[in-house]
């Protein structure tokens, strides 16, 4: 079995030894480079219809079922439709506003693709399986391409010379700025408590064996579990899924930040969202849920690579579910959310981890009260708040009617 | 002089100069980015990865926004019309003459000839950086993290002041 | 080393030049930032090719100098924010009395 | 690997607390007291873990925690407990249950107040455990700052001028403090208590103090001096010692009442607490050269606070005073335990010097239960009457609240030691230690006594016995909750005099190897 | 033998439980109450009854009977406190009488607390003194005496103001307890002195003793202020507390005033057993205090010790002080309490000077003799619904024949008449031993002249009280108005059995004392087997029979002459020596003597250290705070005159110049920065340019 799960670093080695010894480091960057530009975009292009469909099928309708393979008769249950929207988008008109800076609205997509391919490759697919493999600043490089995303969608925003635009585009920023602060901060307990930033590294520590036949995956633990609902919540905010999605939300701002855009820019876009997406959940199982470790010792046959992809697969079904599910939130929830509650919590989830280092030698029946309580505690009073800001709703601008006063003109 | 070396100090220091150049302030933001990008991998090269890593997380990831946020809020979306500099000879003169000056103590300084011409990588790991901070320098470690709270509620307190009197 | 350091002094003339002369409140604080990052890159260099790199020295130099500048280019900022509310304007040189 | 750490976790408890009643305890009085009653009784659960776990036998630290902070400011978190401790401990555990029990009576922000007092309660436990100076003066100020928005915000008429009396006066003092120890900590270059003391047992202090501080420009032995006055401040105003107590009766009167227990009860505990645990050992050489002087102030204390209670009309200034009496017969105990004698029969007088330190902290833990109990009485009168606590203002009160007068008689007598109850063996203690050692300071000192018990019988005589003043006709008596908050305090009161091994055998092998260790 | 002293904890262990039951009885528990009381002080005297048997059967040739049970209280350091049980017949025979004579007290009680609302707590009280006063007799060691000896003392405290509504009361109360509590001051100190002196506080420790041969030997040696020895310093610390408990001149003051609590009490504390410890003290530590260099006192022998003249000269002068304040009281209680005073001295004297037997047995032949006359008092009282005033009585022979009876023979017992009565026996002693006593014979002239005062008061008191033309002045001050119930009325059984009872024990005591069978002092002195019924004294035991009985009939043939013919209303004394009297009546001003100097000393101190606090300790720091001020005016005053105009006229000059150099503070912080970035250079290129050469 042990082959199967090794079987693409073999294959790559077997293709790297034909290039002469001087160029195999280039070679063997640039199988990976391929590798990846193959496969997820692969995920992309089904995940596109298998959304489509999905979203159709919670709404009762068919959803795309008709384009199969041109020419002929096989319809493959409308799984061509990928193939159709690629040609669609690439053959349609660029057009770009006439006020537009041209320069900046034409790089914005490249700068936010090129990160979330650049993300993709620290994430270890599989044993021995990372492109890029920093020993020492996995995570830290994957959070400092990330940061690219949000000069991206001010660039897309900003050139497109358009109220909705920006709009998207501020909104689009002040939601991932906040919400980066409690992804790290909840990424950081897994690093405090594995001791490294190589996100390889991080995979294989989950590899140990608990309760007998459970592998050891951080979220199995108070604060891996804390931890890895807070990332969750929080990467569905960072790649915009709902209900975070109010930066493209359709009803308010039409498209958000990219509605200037048409075209194979726009496809761009689109493929940088969802590899955006995809790097998130890919570094969300790397850390919480055992990377590429199975989660049972007995099922350790099937391969690694085959359990990644496996988990990367659930994660994106959910995130469709998700969409299909939950309405979208209003900007002060959202804020709130991620000031009032969510980085509050992962500061207590730190807290909580460190308590749980300390208290190794602890019995678990003292540990995990302990720190179930220290969490609990925090959750209840901090969610106590929001159930009553949840409910009642102010328009100030309502209220403002009294004129302003006279004398604020005259000031200097 | 290695030509990757070359591209990126190229890199650097033309985005640098386009920063400090162009009219319209978003570009130069821009431009600046590119600039600290450059550095950042300039940094990678020194072997600095953590450092380098840092270095785009919070300067691309935050401080460039935050200066375009800053763009945007004062109405500089737009180029401005008219003078962009203040006396901009006598400013360049001085700033040569710095540079000059710096040049100058470089190419003359002895200190830099005795110097290796390229030293082993030294090893840095996270972790020798994670003990530095908690063990030697706790103390700079807690100031800084005063010094950003002062910041934040500074901040804060500067960009509101004026909404409550108007 | 040395093309380093000349890139470094390069960068610290090209920010000081900007700081002398361009009018936008906003810039001189990109100059300000390009001058930080000039020192910052010196640092790199002197602990890569220093006598002592196992100490770390310039990389905790960098790390704290990445912090303080970004907590100086939060509050700077403000500031300009808060000029521009005040006299409708983002440049230095109007900015230039004492009495609000 | 490493065991449970217990102190540290009693120690946040209380921070926890006050955490959630900021959130959560709202202007609600009711859920907020129940939440602080909460919080300090799972603190004092932990404490009597803790006791139930100390190894009385021993003169050891336990339960220690030993972890580097900022190395190079010589700061660690090293908490233990030894019998001294833990006594302080326990007091502290059972009084802010006690004072959150008896409550504040209707005030606002009640969340804010009881997190205030959780949070005092937290300094003091981190003070009574904390081994490292540096961490020790951080607690010791925290405990200080709650205390001093609970007086400001929630005090009588004149609660700003008594705060800000309190607080300067205490900050003055640890100001002082500091310094001296800042000072030591350069000679030394540590600020490890328990290191500190064998340093200057083996005199490398002062040879630190010649070499590493010469640049002063004082001699070894003048600097010691001034080091020794710096402590010998801080602690003197906490405890306090006449004349550095100006600031307490009027703190006492104007604090809201059961913060008035805490601070009576506890927080001046700390200041005896400070001079065994840092002034004695520290500086033992400077302490017996300066001895007679400070024996007579604190003669001074005993006798001058007993008069001068005698003329208050406030039972809460009447009662500080009697505090201070208290508190000067504990620094009486614990001066004469220090004097030295001549090395013949030397076994005779270390047998009175550890009774002489038994009774002090017998009495230490006694007077704090008592005079808590005591403020807790007065703070029900103030409920009850509207605000006035005048000795005038009442009479015959017992005919018409007999438990109310009989518990708080109780506490009177305890108060002024009669046999039977807490108050008295550890007076006794003291005198058996005092009077061999110091007599003539020993014998002025009795007078306290006397004095103590007339103006505390004159209480009775003017606000229990009497006719009744009409005003009280409907005094109600004690309720059955307030009966729930105090009788374990007299019971306590009963338990404690009749058997106060209970106490002593926690503290007797500390006493005895402190008294071995300041080599007489 | 053991098994008794081991277990005589249970005799105080009794009263205090019931104490503690009744403490959490509801008031109207009130059967309840007065059975626990009685009961379990009955239960204490049976048992104490067992204790005195045990003593009276020394084992052979071990002399007293001495039986002893230490145990830990407490550890301290290395040390240990020890307490114990000591049983000997000093503890036996006050045992047996407290029990007795608390049993009877209690009885009475029931029927006068009859219609009192806190009767309950009434007992609770009476319990409590019970368990505290036995457990001060059954103590061995010094400390738990003392702290029964406190108990004691807050029993009488609680029990004096048990009428807490009537000012004069509660007054009595703290006056009662904080005049004890400075003899106890001395007692404190004068234990924790032995203490530190012998090493422990057991009285009898099979030798290591404080009371034993050992340690008292090392306390004669050493010496104390003036050459004193410490045996003697410690023993006259020890009587302070002695002279405050039992009423001693000039700690006196309080006794008399103890009688604003009920008269049960009087009868019990304040006259039969609580007043009586001090004596029951300096009797059990009498090796202390007659301890010389000689060595301890040897049996039946008394030293002559500084201590011990102390004691008697106390005592003497107490007796007389005591019995001349009597003569002139009106208030019935009040004479009897003079009367206790004064019986006091007595005991105190024939402890100085004739040793522990002969105080020993005029404390407990007064004992019941006192305790009947305070409960016939009692019953007069409640039979005159509360009338106290004697002059306001009269004529109550008839109205109350069995009070009359009984208390006929307690005056008789107090006054010594001859022969029947154990008063005329114990006082006989007393002064038999004083006129043998060497130092000074005026000891003695001062007891006969109080036995004459004795007798004479008290015929005073039974003329104006049963004797006199009865205006029963009672009806018209009575609380009750009914008809029938005004007149003065005999009480009921309950109260007159105890009565009755009291009077057969006190002729009974009579027998037990005579120079014939001296019975008790072989008993106290462990001689039990050589005791045989015949005449072996000297001389002067006659003598001094014949002379105290001459002093006993003048006193009473004198006033009953005086009295029996003068009218009602003024007093015959009164009329022959007004100013002496007036004198007497004041208490010969010794209250008004301390109300002018002790308390007012007192207040003077308080008030001087209540300024002393508030202003100067509290101006300290004021002052402190209104320097730096005044530093700061003054500063500013400087300012304003001086500096400022000079400043003025300087600046006037440079604001030229500045103007200029201001040209270039534009406000323009970019050319300051080019200023600043080419002055470097500059410097810089100075710098390179002078280091080269």
């Amino acid at each position: 079995m042990a082959s199967l799960d090794q079987i693409f670093v073999a294959l790559k080695d077997w293709l790297v030894a034909f290039v002469p010894v001087a160029l195999q480091p280039l070679a063997g960057a640039l199988l990976s480079i391929v590798a990846i530009m193959a496969v997820f975009p692969g995920i992309f292009a089904l995940t596109t219809v298998v959304e489509r469909k999905l979203l159709a099928r919670f709404q009762n309708r068919p959803g795309p079922n008709r384009v199969g393979i041109p020419l002929t008769k096989i319809r493959l249950a409308g799984f061509g439709q990928f193939a159709a929207d690629g040609i669609k988008s690439l053959t349609k008109e660029d057009i770009v506003p006439r006020n537009a800076d041209r320069i900046v609205h034409f790089v914005a997509p490249f700068v936010l693709v090129a990160p979330a391919f650049l993300s993709l490759s620290v994430v270890p697919v599989g044993r021995n399986m990372a492109a890029l493999d920093f020993r020492e600043t996995g995570l830290l490089f994957f959070f400092a391409v990330g940061a690219a995303t949000e000069l991206s969608v001010f660039m897309a925003g900003w050139s497109s010379r358009n109220k909705y635009s920006l709009l998207g585009a501020m909104r689009g920023i002040a939601q991932m700025l906040s919400y980066e602060l409690p992804l790290i901060l909840s990424s950081l307990v897994v690093v405090m408590m594995a001791g490294t930033l190589s996100l390889a590294t991080i995979a294989e520590r989950q590899s140990g064996v608990q309760w007998g036949v459970v592998h050891s995956w951080h979220v199995f633990t108070p604060w891996g579990f804390a931890g890895f609902l807070i990332f969750l919540t929080a990467a569905c905010a960072e790649s915009n899924r709902t209900p975070f999605d109010l930066p493209e939300a359709e009803s308010e701002l039409v498209a958000g930040y990219f509605t200037e855009y048409s075209g194979f820019k726009f496809a761009l876009f689109f493929l940088g969202e969802y590899l955006g997406m995809f790097a998130i959940s890919g570094v969300a199982i790397t850390l919480f849920l055992g990377g590429w470790n199975a989660p049972f010792t007995f099922l350790d046959w099937v391969p690694s690579w085959m359990w990644f992809f496996g988990k990367l697969v659930g994660f994106i079904l959910f995130f469709i579910w998700l969409r299909a599910t939950l309405p979208r939130l209003r900007v002060d929830q959202l804020m709130d959310l991620a000031w009032k509650f969510m980085l509050p919590m992962s500061l207590v989830n730190l807290v909580v981890a460190g308590v749980w280092h300390l208290a190794a030698s602890w019995p678990h029946l003292l540990r995990w009260p302990l720190c179930v309580a220290i969490l609990a505690l925090p959750y209840w009073l901090l969610s106590r708040g929001f159930q009553t800001r949840f409910k009642t709703r102010t328009y100030r601008f309502a209220e403002e009617s009294r004129p302003a006063p006279a004398t604020a003109a005259a000031g200097p | 002089m290695n030509p990757i070396f070359a591209i990126l100090a190229g890199v650097t220091v033309g985005a640098a100069v386009a920063a400090m150049a162009l009219r319209n302030l978003v570009h130069s933001v821009l431009c600046l980015t590119v600039s600290l990008v450059g550095l950042a991998l300039l940094y990678l090269r020194l072997g600095a990865e953590f450092a380098g890593f840092v270095q785009i997380l919070v300067y691309v990831g935050a401080v460039a926004i935050l200066i375009m946020f800053a763009v945007l809020l004062t109405r500089g979306g737009e180029a401005p019309p008219g003078r962009i500099a203040n006396a901009p000879w006598s400013g360049l003169a001085v700033a040569a003459a710095v540079f000059a000056m710096i040049a100058w103590a470089i190419a003359r300084s002895p200190a830099l000839r005795g110097m290796a011409k390229d030293p082993a990588q030294p090893p840095l790991s996270v972790k020798a950086i994670g003990d530095k901070l908690t063990g030697d320098l706790v103390l700079p470690l807690q100031v800084v993290a005063l010094l950003l709270t002062a910041a934040l509620v500074g901040g804060v307190v500067i960009a509101m002041s004026e909404k409550e009197t108007e | 080393m040395t093309p380093y350091l000349i890139v470094s002094a390069l960068l610290f003339s090209i920010g000081f030049a900007g700081v002398l002369t361009r009018r936008n409140a906003i810039l001189v604080l990109v100059g300000v930032e390009l001058m930080l990052n000039a020192a910052n890159l010196n640092f790199v260099a002197f602990w890569r090719h220093g006598p002592n790199p196992a100490a770390l020295d310039g990389v905790m130099f960098v790390v704290f100098a990445i912090a303080v500048a970004a907590a100086e280019a939060a509050v700077g900022l403000a500031l300009v924010i808060a000029i521009h509310r005040h006299c409708r304007s983002g440049n230095v040189d109007e900015a230039s009395g004492m009495k609000g | 690997m490493t065991p449970f750490p217990l102190i540290t976790f009693l120690t946040l408890t209380p921070v926890v607390g006050a955490l959630v009643l900021a959130l959560a305890g709202g202007r609600d009085a009711r859920r907020s007291r129940n939440i602080a009653l909460g919080f300090s009784l799972l603190a004092f659960l932990e404490t009597a873990w803790m006791v139930a776990g100390f190894d009385g036998k021993s003169a050891a630290l336990q339960f220690a925690e030993h972890h580097p902070w900022i190395p190079s400011l010589g700061a660690e978190y090293f908490v233990a407990v030894d019998g001294l401790s833990i006594l302080m401990v326990l007091l502290s555990a059972l009084l802010v249950p006690f004072a959150i029990g008896v409550g504040p009576g209707n005030v606002d922000r009640p969340h804010a107040f009881h997190a205030l007092v959780l949070l005092l309660q937290a300094g003091l436990f981190g003070a009574f455990t904390a081994l490292n100076f540096f961490h020790w003066f951080l607690y010791w100020e925290l405990s200080l700052v709650p205390a001093y928005f609970l007086v400001k915000l929630w005090g009588g008429p004149g609660r700003r001028a008594a705060a800000t009396q309190f607080f300067v006066y205490t900050f003055a003092g640890s100001v002082a403090m500091l310094l001296a120890m800042q000072a030591v900590f350069l000679a030394t270059g540590t600020f490890d208590l328990p290191d500190l003391a064998r340093l200057a047992r083996s005199g490398e202090l002062a040879r630190g103090l010649g070499t590493k501080l010469h640049w002063t420009g004082l001699a070894p032995e003048a600097l010691g001096m001034l080091l020794f006055a710096g402590v010998f401040l801080g602690l003197a105003v906490k405890v306090p010692l006449m004349p550095f107590h100006t600031w307490l009766p009027g703190t006492y009167a104007e604090a809201p009442t059961n913060v008035t227990m805490l601070l009576t009860g506890a927080l001046s505990k700390m200041g005896i607490y400070g001079f065994l645990r840092i002034l004695a050992p520290i500086f033992p050489s400077q302490l017996r050269d300066s001895l007679d002087l400070l024996t007579a102030l604190a003669v001074l204390t005993v006798v001058a606070s007993a008069f001068a209670a005698f003329a208050q009309k406030d039972l809460k200034r009447l009662l500080a005073y009697s505090s201070i009496n208290h508190l000067g017969l504990c620094l009486l105990g614990l001066f004469a335990a220090l004097q030295p004698k001549a090395a013949a029969a030397a076994h005779g007088w270390s047998i009175e010097r550890v009774a002489a330190l038994d009774g002090v902290l017998l009495q230490v833990f006694n007077h704090g239960l008592t005079a808590a109990a005591l403020f807790g009485f007065v703070a029900l009168i103030e409920r009850r009457s509207g605000g006035l606590r005048g000795i005038g203002d009442f009479g015959g009160l017992r005919g018409v609240a007999p438990v109310f007068a009989g518990l708080m008689g109780i506490s009177i007598f305890a108060s002024l030691g009669l046999p039977g109850l807490n108050g008295f063996v550890g007076e006794f203690l003291v005198f058996k230690g005092a009077f061999p050692l110091a007599p003539v300071a020993a014998s002025v000192s009795a007078l306290g006594l006397l004095l103590t018990a007339i103006f505390l019988l004159t209480l009775v005589q003017r606000v229990f016995a009497g006719t009744l003043n009409g005003a009280w006709k409907d005094f109600p008596d004690l309720g059955r909750a307030e009966l729930a908050v105090f009788a374990p305090a007299v019971a306590l009161m009963f338990v404690l005099g009749v058997a106060p091994q209970l106490a002593l055998n926690l503290v007797n092998p500390t006493v005895v190897a402190l008294v071995n260790r300041l080599g007489f | 033998m053991d098994r008794i002293v081991e277990h005589l904890w249970i005799i105080p262990a009794l009263p205090l439980l019931a104490a503690g039951i009744i403490a959490l009885l509801k008031r109207p528990h009130r059967k309840a109450a007065a059975a626990l009381a009685i009961g379990s002080l009955g239960l204490a005297f049976l048992v104490s009854c067992v204790a005195f048997a045990a003593t009276l059967h020394p084992a052979a040739g071990a002399g007293t009977v001495r039986l002893t049970h230490n145990f830990a209280w407490f550890d301290l350091g290395e040390s240990t406190l020890r307490l114990g049980w000591l049983l000997d017949p000093l503890t036996a025979g006050m045992l047996v009488m407290v029990t007795f004579v608390g049993s009877l007290i209690f009885v009475f009680s029931v029927g006068y607390m009859a219609h009192d609302p806190n009767f309950t707590r009434f007992f609770g009280f009476l319990s409590l003194f019970a368990a505290a006063m036995l457990g001060l007799l059954v103590a061995n060691n010094l400390l738990f005496l003392f702290m029964c000896w406190e108990v004691v003392g807050l029993a009488s405290y609680l029990l004096i103001g048990f009428w807490f509504q009537k000012p004069e009361a509660a007054a009595a109360a703290k006056k009662a307890f904080v005049t004890t509590r400075i003899g106890d001051l001395g007692f404190f100190l004068g234990m924790v002195w032995l203490y530190h002196g012998t090493g422990t506080l057991l009285f009898y420790d099979k030798g290591a003793g404080c009371l034993e041969q050992g340690a008292i030997a090392s306390l004669v040696a050493q010496t104390t202020l003036g050459g004193m020895a410490v045996s003697t310093a410690i023993s006259l610390l020890l009587f302070c507390g002695a002279a405050g408990k039992s009423g001693q001149v000039p700690l006196h003051v309080w006794l008399p005033d103890a009688m604003e609590g009920p008269t049960p009490v009087s009868a019990l504390i304040h006259a039969a057993t609580m007043v009586a410890a001090g004596v029951f003290l300096v009797a059990r530590v009498f090796p202390l205090l007659g301890a010389s260099a000689a060595g301890l006192p040897a049996d039946g022998h008394v030293p002559h010790t500084a201590a011990l003249a102390v004691v008697t000269w106390i005592g003497a002068i107490t007796a007389v002080f005591g019995a001349l304040v009597a003569v002139a009281q009106s208030d019935i209680k009040r004479i009897l309490a003079y009367s206790t005073v004064s019986q006091l001295g007595y005991m105190m004297m024939g402890l100085g000077v004739g040793g522990p037997a002969v105080g020993m047995f005029h404390l407990l032949a007064h004992a019941f003799f006192k305790a009947l006359l305070f409960l016939g008092a009692g019953s007069v009282i409640h039979g005159c619904h509360g009338e106290q005033d004697i002059r306001r009585m009269g004529g109550l022979r008839k109205a109350m024949p069995a009070t009359f009876a009984t208390y006929a023979v307690g005056m008789m017992a107090l006054a010594g008449f001859p022969l029947v009565f154990s008063g005329f026996w114990s006082k006989d002693e007393i002064l038999h031993a004083a006129l043998a006593w060497s130092p000074s014979r005026l000891p003695f002239a001062l007891g006969l002249f109080g036995a004459f005062l004795t007798a004479f008061y008290m015929i005073r008191q039974m003329w104006f009280v049963f004797f006199a033309p009865s205006a029963h002045p009672a009806a018209r001050h009575g609380h009750d108005t009914r008809p029938d119930a005004a007149a003065p009325h005999d009480s009921p059984p309950v109260m007159t059995v105890s009565l009755a009872i009291l009077a057969g024990a006190t002729v009974a005591m009579s027998l037990l004392a005579t120079p014939v069978w001296p019975w008790f002092h072989a008993y106290l002195g462990g001689h039990l087997d050589h005791l045989h019924v015949g005449w072996d004294a000297d001389g002067a035991v006659l003598a001094t029979m014949a002379l105290s009985t001459v002093a006993v009939a003048l006193g009473t043939g004198v006033s009953w002459r005086l009295y029996s013919r003068s009218a009602t209303g003024t007093d015959a004394v009164e009329r022959l020596v007004p100013r002496l009297f007036g004198a007497l009546r004041g208490r010969l001003y010794v209250d008004g003597f301390y109300a002018a100097t002790v308390f007012r000393l007192n207040r003077a101190a308080a008030t001087a250290f209540d300024w002393i606090d508030r202003f100067v300790w509290g101006s300290l720091a004021g002052s402190t705070a209104w320097i730096a001020t005044g530093f700061s005016w003054l500063g500013r005053l400087l300012d304003d005159a001086g500096i400022n105009p000079g400043f003025d006229a300087g600046c006037a000059g440079t604001r030229g110049t500045g103007r200029l150099v201001s040209l270039f503070q534009n406000g323009q912080t970019q050319r300051y920065l080019r200023l600043v970035g080419g002055g470097i250079v500059a410097i810089v290129v100075a710098v390179a340019w002078t280091g080269k050469k």
